[in-house]
């Protein structure tokens, strides 16, 4: 018997890995932004970050905030050497452009069609999409980052999400605290399984159809 | 190269009246002009209609009130066109209250729909949105194999912007992330007025440094 | 008997006192180039170059040339204090958008609906509209400059241009050696006239409806 | 930050291939990768199609011959989309002739379909080219009340592009109206080379006056 444990920190630590040295990467507010934190040593990424920067760097010390330099969440950030700024038209010609690689997001909802649901929940929570929606529909790899199971231990992958979508047909991979996803032709393909988690606990507690590939293995050193 | 006046925030306040459409540069709260905001505050001008990336942050707990937030507690607006209301949640409560009407837009189509006003072209075709609440009411074309939404241009009648220098013509240039939608908003609205913290001789900024060209602007306010 | 006598100086003299403080104009190659000489004193206009530029400045001193600094017909010029460089976008954007205040342009032929041709000959001279388009769609105020009659003798102002259009119910004023017009309801209105030449030898020798505004005066001291 | 590789112009020469469709940069030879396109007519690549502002400079009485000049008289080009021909005889004579085919573009319809492509847009609504030829085969739209053209993305293959300098990540500036096309056509290929006349380190231009940010640049080419 396993017992589902969230822990967002495997979340972040396996999509660090994804990148190659080059890759320009898009990191949503929240879990996505843990990502920067466990990169591979040698492997060097570019954050773009869609308030007008190419080389975000990490916070600032105490005392060292620049008030015109901050995050898409208006926290305060440093550039790295060789990054750049731009108004807010050219970010999202970047990013609408295909420019970006990457982009990782959070999720309410993601389905086994690649759709994405991460903006609203009518009645209740309307922060606005800001930027997710072009990122969504304009980076070349979209992926949610999320939970496998919400606090009621329903799944967050879905058949069919029923919240309000951010795009359509747009989340090539998920990665939760469970396993790799790759989202394609109405399917979740699972690539890894996280331990103690298995391949058959995870279609188990999926909501979705789940198909394990047969070079699916357990991700080691997470 | 002509001089631009220079004026007081309370004095560019004034060129704001009651029912216009107002472009304010600034990404909740960085770059934006926060002294010409606060005289608007202070004059109370209503009915308002904000193009702004966000309604900026107004944080009870923490005391933490930036960018048009306080004009949004003084209910100045009847209108917003925002992408992100999240981090104001008086927005929020006055449009599920009906008290004030709120229109979200992604934030890449809100920019280009600025710069499509400024640059004279009728409308774009954007990947965004499709498939989404957002395409609700617009027209799809199909180009290639691709469906697009048409977005249409977003003019306003007064931009307010905030640039980190001037020089006495009006060229601007800006600093860091407080770039953001500035330069846009510069281009779509009949008058403009930039707060910026130097102004400096004309020919002391590098031609080919300028982010907003002098044209653009029509009144400087001295941060 | 009044013999007519081709003269540019005359067009470019009237048109440069069109312009106020401030106005912001484009002129064209050729004649209109020749505007800049005659801009009454005390009037500070800023003209743009399509090729990227503001502030516009007069040719630079022989052997004082840079390669990276050239005006929409290549040729080099220099840039004033105040003046900046954008791409080309951005230029089109500032034309398009009504930031051009007058753009003047050379005229094959001129009609009294509005329309301009002035960018091909077909079969003979085609030399592609560059940014001649965007000009006369988007500047506020569209002047035509032109001298008033070919050397065939036969009027430039027509009825309805025949060669193929730069745009269509663009031109607002027209200027040639004999006169100032404004085009509007499909009519030419004669605003001045230039001695020798009097309203009657400009509505015989126009192939186009002329309406003689009650205002019309002889304009001095061009 | 990444390094970009420092090629010769012989080598970048060697990324374009027949038939492939090339973005230029410059404007009637200012501001051309003067050095690429050398090793470009050396090589002889051939079926190119050109998408540039024009055919530049190539006047038999003076011997001034400028940008894609030598390319145009070696006849490399099948397919030119540009939006002047008139100081380049020898273009004007290979389209009467139907030995290559001309597409005139009005200049800022050519730039913002550029853009697009580059900036993942699917199309803009220009009120340039209306009751002209250029509107023929295009789609018609009436926003407001006026009518605009559909205007379509313009992708390439390879951007050739000229700066005055670059760090070793690859960012760029560019001197005076030398900027022109150039950081258009960054945006628009799969590939991207930048001739430059600078190189300097990483960290030694500043980060606001960046032109073109390095993730558009592949190459390097020191002119």
């Amino acid at each position: 018997m396993i017992e589902y444990v969230e822990n967002k920190e495997i979340i972040a630590k396996r999509i660090a890995r994804i990148f190659k040295t080059g890759d320009v990467v898009n990191l949503g507010i929240g879990l996505p932004t843990l990502v920067a934190n466990y990169l591979p040593p040698g492997v060097t990424i570019i954050l773009q970050s869609e308030n007008g920067m190419m080389g975000l760097g990490p916070a600032p010390e105490k005392g060292k905030e620049d008030k015109d330099l901050t995050n898409a969440g208006a926290a305060p950030v440093t550039v790295l050497p060789g990054g750049c700024f731009f108004d807010s038209a050219t970010s999202f010609g970047i990013i609408r452009g295909g420019h970006v690689d990457y982009t990782v997001l959070g999720v309410l909802e993601v389905d086994q069609e690649g759709n994405l649901a991460n903006y609203k929940i009518p009645g209740k929570m309307v922060p606005g999409m800001g930027g997710a929606m072009d990122l969504v529909a304009g980076s070349r790899v979209v992926v949610g980052a999320t939970t496998h199971l919400e606090k009621s231990g329903a799944s967050k992958l879905k058949r069919r999400c029923k919240l309000p979508l951010t795009a359509a047909r747009e989340v090539n991979l998920v990665v939760t605290d469970v396993g790799y996803f790759e989202v394609m032709g109405d399917k979740f393909y699972l690539l890894e399984y996280f331990a103690p988690y298995t391949p058959e606990w995870i279609v188990e507690h999926t909501d979705a159809d789940v198909v394990v590939m047969s070079t699916c293995s357990c991700c080691e050193g997470l | 190269m002509i001089q631009k006046p220079v004026i007081a925030a309370a004095e560019a306040a004034k060129l704001v009246k009651d029912g216009m459409t107002v472009h304010v540069g600034g990404f909740l709260g960085c770059g934006s002009p926060d002294g010409v905001l606060a005289a608007l505050a202070a004059q109370g001008t209503k009915d308002l209609t904000l193009v702004c990336n966000d309604t900026a942050v107004l944080d009870q707990k923490s005391g933490r009130v930036t960018g048009v937030a306080p004009l949004v507690a003084k209910k100045q607006f009847k209108r917003m066109i925002v992408s992100h209301i999240g981090t104001n949640p008086e927005t929020q409560r006055q449009m599920n209250a009906g008290e004030s009407l709120v229109e979200l837009v992604p934030q890449g189509t809100l920019a280009e729909r600025v710069r499509a006003a400024g640059s004279g072209l009728g409308g774009f075709l954007t990947p965004t949105g499709v498939g989404t609440e957002v395409e609700e009411g617009k027209q799809k074309l199909t180009v290639g194999d691709r469906v697009y939404l048409l977005e249409l241009p977003l003019a306003g009648d007064v931009a307010l912007l905030k640039a980190k220098k001037a020089d006495k013509a009006g060229n601007l240039v800006y600093a860091k992330t407080a770039r953001n939608f500035n330069p846009l908003m510069a281009t779509a609205c009949t008058t403009v007025i930039a707060e910026v913290e130097e102004i400096v001789e004309i020919g002391q900024i590098d031609p080919d440094q300028v982010h907003t060209p002098s044209i653009f602007v029509d009144y400087l306010v001295k941060a």
